[in-house]
């Protein structure tokens, strides 16, 4: 069948749902800007621009985007490590995370927080998280209190595979089982912890691993946006009305080593073969390609968005690059707060 | 500075009863609850309270605002960063001392980090609280008191009183301050009696109380210590000996200038915490004055801490581990020496 | 079918696989043995003849008997708060347990760890724990190291329905899929963690807690030391033959407080209907008049058997008061080792 | 002491190699393995080595004795309790020191405590061993050095070297040590190098090295603080002032003699710890010896430690946050103004 999107006339993605056209281009688009942000990310760290260490998002667009695209802007996430795709699918200006990631004044955290520690409030980002299962417990409690204050916003918990081994996924979900909360866990399942295959580490299959507690799971191609979208608005459905938490496993794959510059000590421990499958099952280029075929958008068109990106990528290197370093004595605020409305300077 | 001097030397008032420690620490907690709604409390059987401080409290405020939890301490500590980012001021009772080591990674890394961390995007109002410390023969697991560890967190605001006036107070303020604030009720003084104003009134924190003022030694008590240093003090009383009695009632943020000044009187000074000695707030505030008070010193600063061994069950050896009047009563006299 | 026992020719217990009379007795004396000890306990605690607090295990009392019996002298467990019943059916001493209890010096920890660290490693007691769920992963790590040094050993977790909720029970179920370590959890779903009924903290049936990793659940009647019994033969037969580890959920009720003393304060939170119904299902009285139906014991020989038992524990009451305080000095010792070989005085 | 003299003054002799910090550790673990094959190493991806001190250990001694575990820290810490009892000598990777809080209550409440608890019926031959501290802008959840924190938990030893020579005999003493033992490889050090013996040896646990004699300041440095203290120490000697500095190599047990016999002859004491500054280790010793030491401080002794904040991610921030050499020396020239 063929959906017809009322506003344009024209014919929708036919894998989807019929979303409005511009949703559609924005789904690609919001892969296009991680893809590319991330990219970037890499040449800087080569070049030795970068402090400290960042894991990058690369080949798992998707999960980020058709989970954060079912999302409004007032509910909420909690990120992991590697955590860049989700908060800028979530809404992040990239240039005040690229100012972060320079440890910059104009940072989203001033330069306080850096890649694991990536955080706005005000869009609903409680941040990315150094600690494996860290943010667990946390998006779990944001959606308690957003339960219990009447609100019917949802929090998605993103994790890896590796997480789904810590004590606190399961008594998050137990918690969010009994108290039927409006929580969303969203395992991405990359294949691998670090350097280890996930089948050597973890037990059966994460998807399963609520149904003993009544949630239901749902396991979806982490590389076709469409896909997750629609396990995400079928969860947020759920979450909103009451019917309390889901679990999405998203099966994907991570282009680049699990921290920038393992290649130095790592070794090869991803069969090549295995890698060259992922990669030709680009996310983005799978979906812009359906969504060309299905005339919601033109090729002009979705190179258009593709340059428009890669130059607001470098725009946001150029207004890290630009950003002063925080004065010293800043390292002294900011530990206790004096009133409780924050006090973002 | 006059609540302090209230609390420490004011008769009792018409508006005050005697009221054990645990019912002052819950008429705080009501009172909080009473004036800001979004306040929650959380945690294991708090409906019917193992230890007491949020008994009843349901009766007031229902089971969505005094909401039991599973034994899950690292997920519901946790969680209440999240629901405090959220809007609500969430107040955990951890029940034991011992279980905040459970809950370490969300109470350490995350509830204590995630303002600073985030640059000063959010306030995270969270009240943890517990009866901590020996209870007599509960053994090693149930007899901790973290607040030398926690001290060395930086994020976390440390309360812990040592009387039923100081409880309530204190409580009122632990949860109206919008940081994660851990309350720490020394078990024994559970059930200890004094006179408490039945109206709200908030201690603000950070400020020390001279329990007794004196002239010769400075003691620096913590929890349940400062009873037993009072006893010390009011039998060297009669031996014409005078010791000025501090409880710093919080010790994040510490009243330094209180105890300094104090030093500065006395020249002498003996610390005594309910906690084992190494890395104890004792060896912190000793070393503190050590630092900032040392031409102030006439005498050797004197630590009274537990034996550096976990607390055992058998009741003369946990009297041997832990603080006795006696040893606070030889370390006030060796700085006299 | 009647089972003759090849010994004594009497019949067996038609409920039970073949077992010799002997064992059969056994199995009925040691759930007298701790009856006695327990109600002993209740006695002396109120009398305020006890140090600390005390969980009693009434009512319970064929859980750790049914699994126990299937244990090998050598086969190790780790307990709870609750679990004098457990140490007992393993073949610890009333008398030391008892003096223990008193805090004396001939108590299996000197005096230094009372009801809720109980120890006796020659007997595989790791022992009692004071932390809910904190026995799971030490007890998964001895299965670990008795199949790393190539022994048949099994290590059996005791825990109860509240300990469900911690991490750590998950994790270790993980790590013991993942390893197939020669472990049996074994759940005592009693109902309530501590005033609060199980279902309104748990979500789900415990026994399934395991299956998304591969983990065979049991669900057994706890009250039935013969059902318990079979179950973790079953258990046990795996587990040494490197199958891996088995979930067993014993249902059972207490019959005493969660701790002696709470009336004091904890209200009527369990219905006097449901208190009566539990005790009329007592598992000493239903498994004794079993062994009498079926022959394997005479009526005056199980008033023997109880007898026996009851006044040893008196015995163990006088050993413990006599047994002499230790001298304070005692309680800096232990903290380090000076050899690997322990040095138990 | 021969040993510790060694280790601080011999010329690298012919069986010595330039070596670096973590391959030297490594040494430590394959001589151990080597000799006990009850030792086992277990820990996430321990079979490539995130951070370097086991690798290719797998290739000697096989995957059932470098075994990679799940992300599970409170179960796999705990499993090696149930292990050692069984009969294995668990050594375990953490890989970052922050990890630790994860597993608190099973590393402090249950490894720390079950001997003691049991009156000595066993031992527990454990190393834990992390990556730990500030590694230049891990930011607040992977920088943090828990030394202070488990100094005041009884029952664990721990041993922080400064230096690759260091690093090898302490860690063959820590596994071969039939106790729990936290062994921290302070981050910024993995990388050092210096000459350490090819063959095994063993540096005893509680002995501490005087890493260059002096008569002015005696310096206590601790972990990455030490070679700091080194450089300021030899700069300072051009100026006249000799410092003597100390690494106590091991904060459990503590060489309290050779710290008190230091600054009785010299009578100035400044500490420099790795740490926070509240409960730090240098909190610790500076109230030991302003305790045990009193008659010998001609001047006020000094704590140089982290400002008391989580370690910011920013390169600025982080220095300003962290020791540098000016605060030591800056420290050293208030002991003598
Ligand atoms: C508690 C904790 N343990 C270990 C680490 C180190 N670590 C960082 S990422 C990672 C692997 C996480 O794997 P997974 O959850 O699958 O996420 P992925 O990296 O594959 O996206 C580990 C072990 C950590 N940061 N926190
Ligand atoms: C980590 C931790 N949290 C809380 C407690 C307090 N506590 C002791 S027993 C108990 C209830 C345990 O319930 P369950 O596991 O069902 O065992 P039961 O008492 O029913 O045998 C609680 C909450 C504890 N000892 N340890
Ligand atoms: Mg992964
Ligand atoms: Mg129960």
């Amino acid at each position: 069948m063929t959906v017809v999107d009322t506003e344009t006339g024209r014919p929708a993605n036919p894998t989807a749902t019929a979303w409005p056209v511009a949703e559609q281009q924005h789904m690609l688009r919001m892969m296009i800007r991680i893809r590319r942000f991330e990219e970037r990310l890499a040449a800087l760290f080569k070049r030795g621009e970068l402090p400290g260490f960042v894991h990058l998002y690369l080949g798992e667009e998707a999960v980020a985007v058709g989970v954060c695209s079912a999302l409004r802007a007032d509910d909420r996430i909690t990120s992991t490590h590697r955590g860049h795709g989700h908060v800028i699918a979530k809404g992040a200006s990239t240039d005040r995370m690229m100012a972060e990631l320079f440890g910059r004044v104009d940072g989203y955290c001033r330069g306080k927080g850096g890649s694991m520690h990536i955080v706005d409030f005000s869009l609903g980002i409680m941040g990315t998280n150094g600690i494996v299962g860290g943010g667990i417990p946390i998006g779990t409690g944001s959606a308690w209190g957003d339960k219990h204050l009447g609100r019917d916003n949802v929090t998605v918990v993103f994790f890896g595979d590796g997480a789904s081994n810590q004590g606190v996924f399961f008594e998050s979900m137990n918690l969010a089982a009994i108290w039927k909360l409006p929580v969303i866990f969203v395992c991405e399942n990359n294949g691998y912890t670090e350097w280890t295959p996930t089948e050597k580490l973890t037990a059966g299959r994460i998807v399963d691993r609520g149904s003993p507690m009544g949630i239901p799971g749902d396991l979806v191609d982490g590389n076709d946006v469409v896909a997750v979208r629609e396990a995400t608005d079928k969860a947020v459905a759920r979450a909103r009305t009451g019917q309390g938490p889901t679990l999405i496993e998203a099966r994907t794959y991570r282009w680049h080593g699990h921290n920038e510059g393992e290649e130095a000590f790592a070794g090869a421990y991803r069969p090549q073969q295995e890698q060259d499958d992922w990669r030709g099952r680009d996310p983005i280029a799978a979906y812009g390609h359906a969504l060309v075929q299905a005339g919601v958008i033109t090729q002009p068109e979705w190179d258009e968005i593709d340059l428009a990106e890669t130059a607001a990528v470098e725009a946001s290197v150029v207004f890290a690059q630009q950003s002063p370093l925080p004065d010293p004595e800043e390292a002294l605020d900011h530990l206790f707060a004096t009133t409780s409305t924050g006090d973002l300077r | 500075m006059t609540m302090t001097a209230q609390s420490s030397t004011s008769e009792p008032t018409a508006t005050q009863r005697p009221t054990y420690f645990v019912n002052a620490m819950k008429e705080g907690l009501h009172a909080a609850m009473s004036e800001d709604d979004r306040v929650v409390v959380i945690g294991e059987d708090v409906d019917r309270s193992v230890i007491g401080a949020t008994r009843g409290l349901i009766d007031d405020f229902g089971p969505m605002r005094v909401r039991n939890t599973p034994i899950s301490e690292a997920t519901f500590v946790g969680a209440c960063v999240g629901a405090a980012a959220a809007g609500l001021r969430p107040v955990v009772d951890l029940m034991v001392g011992s279980f905040f080591y459970v809950a370490m990674d969300q109470l350490a890394d995350q509830a204590a980090k995630l303002r600073y961390m985030s640059g000063g995007q959010v306030a995270l109002p969270i009240v943890y609280f517990a009866a901590t410390g020996p209870s007599g023969s509960g053994a090693a697991q149930h007899s901790e008191n973290l607040h030398p560890m926690l001290m060395n967190v930086a994020g976390l605001k440390i309360v812990m009183p040592s009387t039923p006036y100081d409880a309530k107070g204190l409580m009122i303020s632990a949860i109206r301050d919008p940081n994660p604030v851990v309350y720490l009720q020394d078990f024994v003084l559970g059930g200890t009696k004094s006179h408490v104003p039945e109206d709200a009134y908030a201690i603000p924190l950070g400020v020390g109380d001279v329990k007794k003022p004196g002239t010769d030694v400075t003691v620096v008590a913590i929890g349940a210590t400062v009873p037993k240093a009072l006893r010390v003090a009011k039998a060297l009383e009669k031996e014409g000996i005078s010791v000025e009695v501090i409880d710093p009632r919080t010790l994040v943020p510490l009243d330094e200038d209180l105890i300094l000044s104090s030093v500065a009187r006395t020249g002498r000074l003996v610390v005594t915490d309910s906690a084992r000695l190494t890395c104890s707030a004792a060896s912190e505030i000793v070393a503190m004055v050590a630092q900032s008070g040392f031409g102030t010193l006439k005498a050797a600063p004197q630590r009274v801490a537990w034996e550096n061994v976990p607390v055992p069950f058998s009741p003369p050896l946990e009297k041997r581990v832990l603080v006795q009047d006696d040893d606070i009563r030889r370390a006030i006299l060796a700085t006299l020496a």
